[in-house]
């Protein structure tokens, strides 16, 4: 099972906090693509990635049982 | 120490119990940035802010901050403390206190603290102008979504 | 306004009372600068220190100071209190606080502010060390006076 | 009637706070080679001088009901 967290806009857009689902050995890449597909949205690709809150790269691989978080372009401050 | 030097909090900040947590005998500067909410945004009025955080995640970029400071600039301590949810117009959205032996260090390494919250930690800010509300993407570049823009409302999985 | 911006005091200060001084609705951006008491100068151990001011003018110039910053960085507000008297190791002596809407001004103005306030403002330090006491001259260079050097001691006319 | 004050080690090493005294027309550097002699000091050239609260140069004259103040080299902050 992984764990897919969304925030700020991306959470309004899906309309939902977090999602779940059964994947393993897929790449960050790979995810985004899915996710694109899944909930017809245009682009990700300024959208950061985190796995078990840290940065991770498109050819980053989630496990079963990780929590990945899309970040975003950050406003704090 | 077992003072929560890093943290993200719902209620207002005390600016008071921040610097205490880098107060020592040791430093005489301490400098702190305190991030208020503006009232006017070129020629727009915001009414109020609306700041949501990956809490584990902002905690955890926020003490990297602290070590990234304490590496580049000897014998400085760090406390970071924002605020998220509904905030007010002049109302404290973070608090950055740097304390060191002497000021120029303390100066350098608090912009340095505000440049990098701003780039890495998982913090977002919606605007909520008289017009309307758009959640703000300041990291690459000044980027804004206004809402349902630019991504397209999808039907779940 | 009435709030005094500019002030010589003999008791503790609240960083929280001087930021509030410069709190507003246009400002997004408030730094600080606070001045403590250092255990440690070199490997001389100070036990506390003693700050004597020219009181009236200490203020004039505080609010000089305020006038020249007003006049270098587009809508800042500025707020300035030294405290007198004895202060003990890690005490608070000084507190700037600048706001702005934005914070390269804030900082700018705050660093610009300390070291004018080293240069101007009729304000000396005794530092009691350990082994004896010595007043501090910052003004030339770190000129510092022994007592009773370089001046010797006469008697009244 | 002139007032001249002191501060920091010139306080100390003087005795006293102020002091006053009759003179008019008097320059500030005229009045530092006096209070040099009266008090025995060996130097005052490094002390600043401010007429009623104004910093002052050697050429400004003092004036009947003036207050001076000498200035050691500040350590404020």
């Amino acid at each position: 099972m992984i764990t897919v967290l969304f925030f700020a806009q991306l959470q309004e857009v899906i309309g939902k906090e977090r999602i779940e689902f059964e994947a393993s050995n897929i790449t960050v890449g790979e995810l985004k693509e899915k996710l694109m597909r899944s909930f017809q949205l245009s682009q990700l690709e300024n959208v950061m990635t985190a796995i078990n809150e840290e940065y991770a790269l498109a050819e980053d691989v989630v496990s079963d049982g990780d929590i990945v978080a899309f970040i975003p372009p950050v406003s704090g401050g | 120490m077992s003072k929560k030097m890093y943290e993200i909090v719902e209620n207002p900040i005390q600016v008071e119990r921040v610097v205490e947590k880098v107060t020592r005998r040791e430093a005489g500067a301490i400098t702190t940035f305190i991030g208020t909410v503006r009232e006017w945004t070129n020629q727009k009025r915001t009414i109020y802010l609306e700041y949501q955080a990956y809490k584990p995640m902002a905690v955890k970029m926020l003490t990297q901050i602290g070590e990234e400071i304490k590496m580049k600039w000897e014998n400085t301590e760090v406390a970071i403390t924002h605020r998220i949810g509904r905030l007010d117009i002049a109302e404290i959205a973070v608090v950055i206190a740097v304390s060191s032996p002497h000021r120029k260090a303390a100066y350098e390494a608090n912009e340095y603290a505000i440049e990098r919250i701003k780039q890495i930690v998982p913090i977002w800010k919606k605007e909520h102008w008289e017009s309307g509300e758009t959640w703000i993407g300041d990291q690459l570049g000044k980027v804004s979504y206004p809402s349902g823009q630019p991504l397209s409302v999808g039907k779940e999985e």
